[in-house]
């Protein structure tokens, strides 16, 4: 058992890992379903801008100070690109045409994105004193991944507190549950649906970006993460922060420890794992307990 | 299929529903027989609706049992007793928006007297199921709306559409969970008088807000309060149970009048 | 009473469309002909030879496409757009990611603007796709990249490869490797798909041979895998002295980087086909490729006359060194150059008769000409990822004897 | 539909909101079904007579268009007609072209065999995938098939029979029936792929003018309600999915007596996304948008892209947000108001 454990504390770690950025990247995807009852297929492109904005900003030797600038120009950049998307799906209503909607708009900037920064892999460096390997369980492990999992850990818990704890929280806690409502009490939902797709996108375009060092930026990377957010928010439940939390975790452990120890059928775990869970759980592990769902 | 005059249509045994440590629904004993215009009241909460549910079906009772006309119908799901004649309606009317009006009763129809998932039309045996539609809406009225999509249709309408469509089902007792709510004045006339017309074989049990429909429809009353039966009997025999009054108006202060619209 | 009181509003509006469903299909007509009588792509004609050119131009492979149009440009344009001293006049076509857009797009030049022979396809899948399509219209198909090895099993006169085949690139590292290894057992590793196979079973097979042993093997989920953590726990726990590997584009980037991140590079030395590091993705992968070795048929610091020339003039043209990629499209070039100065016709088969005469073709990356398959029979190399002219380049460090 | 009736008479069409008049005694067929009939007629000739002006390429073109919308078709009965959103359909798609292209390879050319094995395999797949698949409903369905396609994608990946990532080649030219003489030429192999086309749509006609085509339409507007009615949805559902499933199916092998070759990209995650959305762009819930839909996707993913090199996709995606602010109901619910209004003529 102890040998078992050593053979795979590394890659449950990087799982943790993957899971980190995962939920980055899910959770504003679920939130906007949850809230605004929105299927935003243009979410991958967003996190792609933000991988992009990365290869902009950083050379080699990237500085701390100039990677907080890059993490500040991708989230204000999917702040504005979540609530320019959040006014052009407001009179969508129907689940099938935002899809096609957002697929559209997901095929034009993945154009764009292509026409600007090439059809090259690009990669992005993270910042130099970051860059190294620490010893973790006796093996040397990345650094800027276990940072990762810290910037991800935190933000789980701001989001947390935000949306638990205080005024803003409730209000989106309230629209959720009942739009009409909240609009009776003189509140614009307006404001508070587009705040909530506008922080989903700035997430997903900062968990591009801190995804950026290990995944690179390339065209085609945005498809595969929507695909694994899609996973992520529908396995945990769709609207719900823990849920996005769990999700992720699962999915960065199947994407990890599942393929080390099942290397065979690892082109079929992860869609296997998915298809059990929603089988036995519909609504996913850990639903929301209100809100709108599909 | 007793074939007993005495046994009723619907038989209620110590049914109860129990959600983790609430009892929505506690020991309901009730008989309802064949023919009878039966009404279901009780105050906010009462446990209306829970037991509504778990006489349709769409809800597994925790304990007791539901008999129809002498068949233990419990184990039952809701599809299940419809097709025993046990066809319940919803609060808020839910039908196929999207089809047409003939559609929907056609829908009921095929499933009592035709095959409903043949995946290839024969003209003949649709013929004779559309002209049992086109009977069922002929008798509340809706002919002229066939071709309609049921989403065009006014409330009170869709309410109509409702009672041919349970009638397709050949029903032996119908329950109508508030029938009239949302309707006008004159839309709730029009469906009293529908289901006053309703032929005498169907025995309809009515869970209802609007006690005016209540008296008008019930030629027996049931009320509920929290989860138990407390009073049944003829609508007069109700009104003067000192039970029923102390369980609507609860503490004195309550402004509700009990009965208000009748005097 | 007449019938059209009948209110009836919605039927009629199925008529348009259907109507104009029809009427867009009658507008392809156009350039009308049928396609029920016996006919030929690649007729000959008055006028400049047309020459298919389609590679991706969207998608992921998007970058290979665009150094492959650069090699191809540049034959052309330092031969006054001629070949074989005859007009040239160049269709494109986007291949895309996959063959459900690279067949259609690719069938187009032959089917509907009757080229006399297409050069590029970079995808195996979508070349074999094609096959039939070309063999039957009698036109040649050059393929500048897509590796498969049964795509020239049965040698058919109309298809041709100026590229590799998988099995070969890692074939030429086995005896390279296995001597220098001595006792050390080797991991191998690669993508999940045909052409990681196809690599490993070339290389695996020349390795043994020579005296190799394999110390364990793992194949990763092609195009979704993201972290090699898994498998590189098993390389480290193989206790390999060597890793033998087949990747491309982004994941080899991720591959590398995440070798170097995870501190394997110290106990086993890592070899792959050339396209680990080729082009942008060495860029991309930065000093974490540095010391990697691998096998290609080309690299730009090949030390030739004929390369140095080629090197500067491609670098004048796009500014960037030219890739392996771009070699093959530019060789392509010089093989049709060749085959229709002699070719008795400019049609696609008069092409065909005359590639097979071509003989030997002096290219950048040395002499080569094609083998009796129509793959080219060529020297491969052995390189390694160093510091030179102030970036990362594949440094050559010897030619690998077959 | 010629039977006439003193009271009024059922519309025989689906989703038709049209009032029917009150009057009586009509014995000739209403004017409007006359002049669908007579378009549906003009068009099936227009097809028909496709191989005779056009060239190889287009009429390739036209086939693949047509063998798409049948595979779209599939995606619509389940999507538009029952309300299951799916991303699955390439799954069965999939499976019968590579079941026509091995009976191709390993036993007959026969076309016809091909499209039995080919329709079959893939009912029984979705009879298999489904039974389990339809428990669910919504997002979580979508998400379920969606699972269901990609793990058939991975397999295809990785199966040596079928090729593998490669794909399968090698596969000879049809014949209609077993040991007759080879197609070659692609006006022939058009007629065929539209034969196949015109039968799959004919099925699905059928399957929605049936009682099952009502009960599907019933789990759409109101599952619950038509539980409530007696009727047990999982067969509808069970049944719909294969139906569905052995179209897609037969949509493969007319798919695959084109091309004579199917590789894993060809049942890929854009594949079963444009399929959807050519449903939706086309108008889910009426047979021919959604026919239209696939037309107009393939026309600008394969053809007009060919002419703006590399912009296919930027393209599309500019479709999708047009039609999405433009045709609020799709290409089908799209009002066709000016060429088509009835002149206004006083009665005789």
């Amino acid at each position: 058992m102890l040998s078992w454990l050593d053979a795979n504390a590394l890659s449950m770690l990087n799982g943790v890992a993957l899971a980190a950025v995962l939920f980055l990247i899910a959770v504003g995807l679920s939130l906007v379903f949850g809230t605004m009852d929105v299927l935003n297929l243009a979410h991958g492109a967003v996190s792609l801008t933000g991988a992009y904005i990365g290869v902009a900003f950083l050379e080699r030797d990237t500085t701390i100070p100039l990677f907080v600038t890059a993490v500040l120009a991708a989230a204000a950049f999917g702040m504005v690109a979540g609530v320019v998307l959040a006014a052009m799906t407001s009179s969508v209503g129907d689940h099938l045409r935002q899809a096609l909607l957002t697929l559209g708009v997901a095929l034009i900037a993945g154009d764009v994105l292509r026409e600007i920064f090439g059809a090259d892999v690009e990669s992005v460096s993270a910042p130099a004193s970051l860059a190294g390997a620490v010893s973790v369980f006796g093996r040397p492990y990345p650094l800027y991944r276990l940072v990762i999992i810290g910037i991800s850990a935190a933000i789980a818990v701001v989001l947390y507190i935000v949306l638990e704890r205080t005024r803003v929280g409730a209000l989106v806690r309230a629209t959720v549950a009942d739009r009409a409502m909240v609009e009776a009490i003189g509140v614009r939902t307006n404001l508070v649906l587009g705040g909530v797709f506008g922080a989903g996108a700035a997430l997903a375009a900062i968990g591009g970006l801190l995804a950026a060092p290990i995944l690179g930026a390339q065209p085609g990377l945005d498809d595969t993460v929507l695909l694994l957010a899609l996973v992520v928010v529908v396995v945990g439940g769709l609207g719900s922060l823990r849920g996005a939390l769990v999700g992720a975790l699962l999915v960065g452990q199947v994407q990890t420890l599942g393929v080390a120890l099942a290397s065979e059928y690892a082109s079929f775990l992860l869609f296997a794992a998915m298809a059990i869970v929603l089988l036995t759980r519909p609504r996913g592990l850990l639903p929301a307990k209100t809100g709108a769902h599909g | 299929m007793t074939g007993e005059e005495l046994e009723p249509i619907l038989r209620l045994e110590g049914l109860t529903l129990r959600y983790g440590a609430l009892t929505a629904v506690d020991h309901v004993d009730l008989s309802i027989r064949e023919g009878a215009r039966h009404a279901l009241i009780g105050p906010n909460g009462a446990g209306k609706s829970s037991l509504f549910s778990v006489v349709a079906g769409a809800v597994r009772a925790t304990e007791g049992r539901v008999i129809l006309g002498g068949k233990d119908i419990s184990s039952l799901n809701e599809s299940g007793r419809a097709r025993v004649g046990l066809v319940r309606t919803f609060q808020h009317s839910s039908l196929f928006l999207g089809v047409s009006v003939l559609d929907n009763v056609r829908l009921a129809v095929e499933r009592a007297h035709g095959r409903p998932k043949r995946p290839w039309p024969m003209p003949r045996t649709d013929r004779v199921i559309t002209e049992k539609a086109m009977s069922h809406l002929g008798a509340v009225g809706l002919v002229d709306r066939c071709n309609a999509l049921c989403g065009a249709l006014s409330h009170g309408e869709r309410r109509q559409l409702e009672v041919a469509m349970v009638l397709a089902c050949d029903p032996r007792l119908v329950l109508f969970d508030e029938p009239t709510a949302g309707m006008s004045a004159a839309e709730t006339q029009r469906f009293s008088e529908l289901v006053e017309s309703l032929p005498a074989e169907i025995t309809t049990v009515v869970v209802e807000h609007d006690l005016d429909v209540v008296f008008r429809l019930a030629d027996r009353v049931s009320v509920l309060a929290a989860g138990r039966l407390i009073a049944d009997g003829s609508p007069d025999e109700v009104r003067a149970d000192a039970a029923v009054k102390e369980a609507y108006l609860g503490k004195p202060r309550s402004a509700e009048p009990l009965f208000g619209g009748i005097s | 009473m007449s019938v059209s009181s009948v209110p009836f509003r919605r039927r009629p509006r199925r008529l348009v469309p259907v109507t104009i469903g029809a009427a867009s299909i009658l507008l392809l007509a156009a350039c009308g002909g049928g396609s029920i009588s016996e006919g030929n792509g690649g007729e000959e004609s008055e006028g400049p030879v047309k020459i298919g050119l389609s590679v991706p131009l969207s998608g992921v492979y998007a970058a290979l496409g665009e150094d492959m149009t650069q090699g191809f440009e540049l034959y052309l344009d330092e031969n006054d757009g001629q070949l074989g001293g005859r007009d040239i006049e160049v269709v494109k076509a986007d291949e895309g990611e996959s063959p459900q857009t690279g067949v259609p797009a690719t069938s187009k030049l032959v089917t509907q603007n009757d080229v006399s022979a297409v050069v590029g396809i970079v995808n195996s899948a979508t070349a074999l796709g094609l096959k039939d399509t070309f063999v039957q219209s009698e036109v040649p198909l050059i393929i500048a990249n897509a590796g498969a090895d049964e795509l020239t099993d049965d040698a058919s006169p109309y298809i041709w490869r100026t590229s590799f085949t998988n099995g070969q690139v890692g074939a030429a590292l086995g005896a390279a490797v296995a001597e220098e290894l001595g006792d050390k057992e080797v991991f191998l590793m690669a993508a999940d798909y045909a052409a990681g196979h196809e690599s490993v079973d070339g290389f695996r097979e020349t390795f043994t041979e020579a005296g190799g042993s394999i110390a364990g093997e793992a194949f990763t989920p092609f195009g979704t895998t993201s972290d090699w953590q898994p498998f590189l726990s098993k390389v480290r726990s193989s206790g390999a002295g060597a890793v033998y590997v087949f990747y491309a584009g982004a994941e080899a980037v991720n591959f590398v980087k995440q070798y170097d991140s995870f501190g394997i590079g110290d106990s086993a030395q890592l070899y792959g086909a050339g396209f680990l590091t080729e082009g942008g993705v060495l860029e991309a992968q930065g000093a974490a490729a540095e010391g990697v070795r691998t096998s290609l048929h080309y690299s730009h610091l090949l030390d030739t006359d004929r390369n140095a020339e080629f090197v500067e003039a491609y670098q004048a043209a796009y500014d960037e060194v030219p890739t392996v990629y771009a070699v093959q499209a530019y060789d392509a070039a010089a093989a049709l150059d060749l085959a229709l100065e002699d070719a008795e016709s400019t049609d696609g088969a008069g092409i065909a008769d005359a590639l097979a005469n071509v003989g030997d073709i002096d290219s950048p990356r040395g002499t080569w000409s094609f083998d009796e398959d129509h793959n080219p029979d060529q020297p491969y190399y052995l390189r390694e990822v160093q510091k030179a002219d102030g970036g990362l380049a594949n440094v050559v460090l010897e030619e690998l004897t077959q | 539909m010629m039977r006439s009736k003193a009271q009024p008479r059922p519309s025989a069409a689906d989703r038709t909101g049209a009032s029917a008049s009150t009057g009586g005694g009509r014995r000739h067929l209403p004017r409007p079904v006359l002049v669908s009939r007579v378009a549906l007629g003009l068009a099936l000739l227009v097809l028909a007579a496709l191989p005779l002006f056009l060239a190889p390429y287009p009429i390739g073109l036209a086939g693949r268009i047509l063998a798409f919308a049948l595979l779209v078709v599939s995606v619509d009965l389940l999507t538009g007609v029952t309300g299951m959103p799916t991303l699955g359909q390439v799954a069965y798609f999939g499976t019968g072209a590579y079941a026509a292209g091995l009976v191709g390879i390993h036993m007959d050319s026969s076309a016809v065999l091909q499209l039995l094995v080919g329709s079959a395999a893939a009912a029984l797949l979705a009879l298999l995938t489904g039974a389990v698949a339809v428990r669910t409903s919504g997002i979580v369905f979508l998400m379920v098939t969606l699972a269901i396609g990609e793990l058939v994608h991975r397999f295809a990946d990785s199966f040596a029979p079928v090729g593998a990532s490669n794909g399968l080649a090698g596969i000879p030219p049809i014949s209609i029936l077993p040991g007759g003489e080879p197609l070659e030429l692609a006006g022939f192999i058009y007629w065929w792929v539209l034969a196949v086309f015109l039968l799959g749509m004919a099925v699905a006609t059928l399957v929605v003018k049936s009682p099952l085509g009502r009960s599907m339409r019933g789990v759409r507007d109101g599952e619950k309600r038509l539980h409530a009615l007696g009727q047990q949805t999982y067969p509808v559902k069970l049944a719909a999915y294969t139906i569905a499933g052995g179209l897609a199916g037969a949509a493969g092998t007319a798919w695959v007596a084109q091309t004579r070759f199917f590789s894993p990209g060809d049942l890929g995650f854009d594949v079963a996304a444009f399929a959807l959305l050519s449903v939706v762009l086309g108008g889910a819930g009426t047979l021919w948008g959604p026919v239209i839909g696939a037309f107009v996707v393939i026309l600008v993913r394969d053809w007009l892209s060919a002419y703006v090199d590399g912009r296919g996709a930027l393209m599309l995606g500019v479709l999708f947000v047009v039609a999405v602010y433009t045709l609020p109901r799709g290409i089908a619910g799209a009002r066709w108001r000016k060429p088509l209004r009835r002149p206004r003529r006083t009665s005789p």
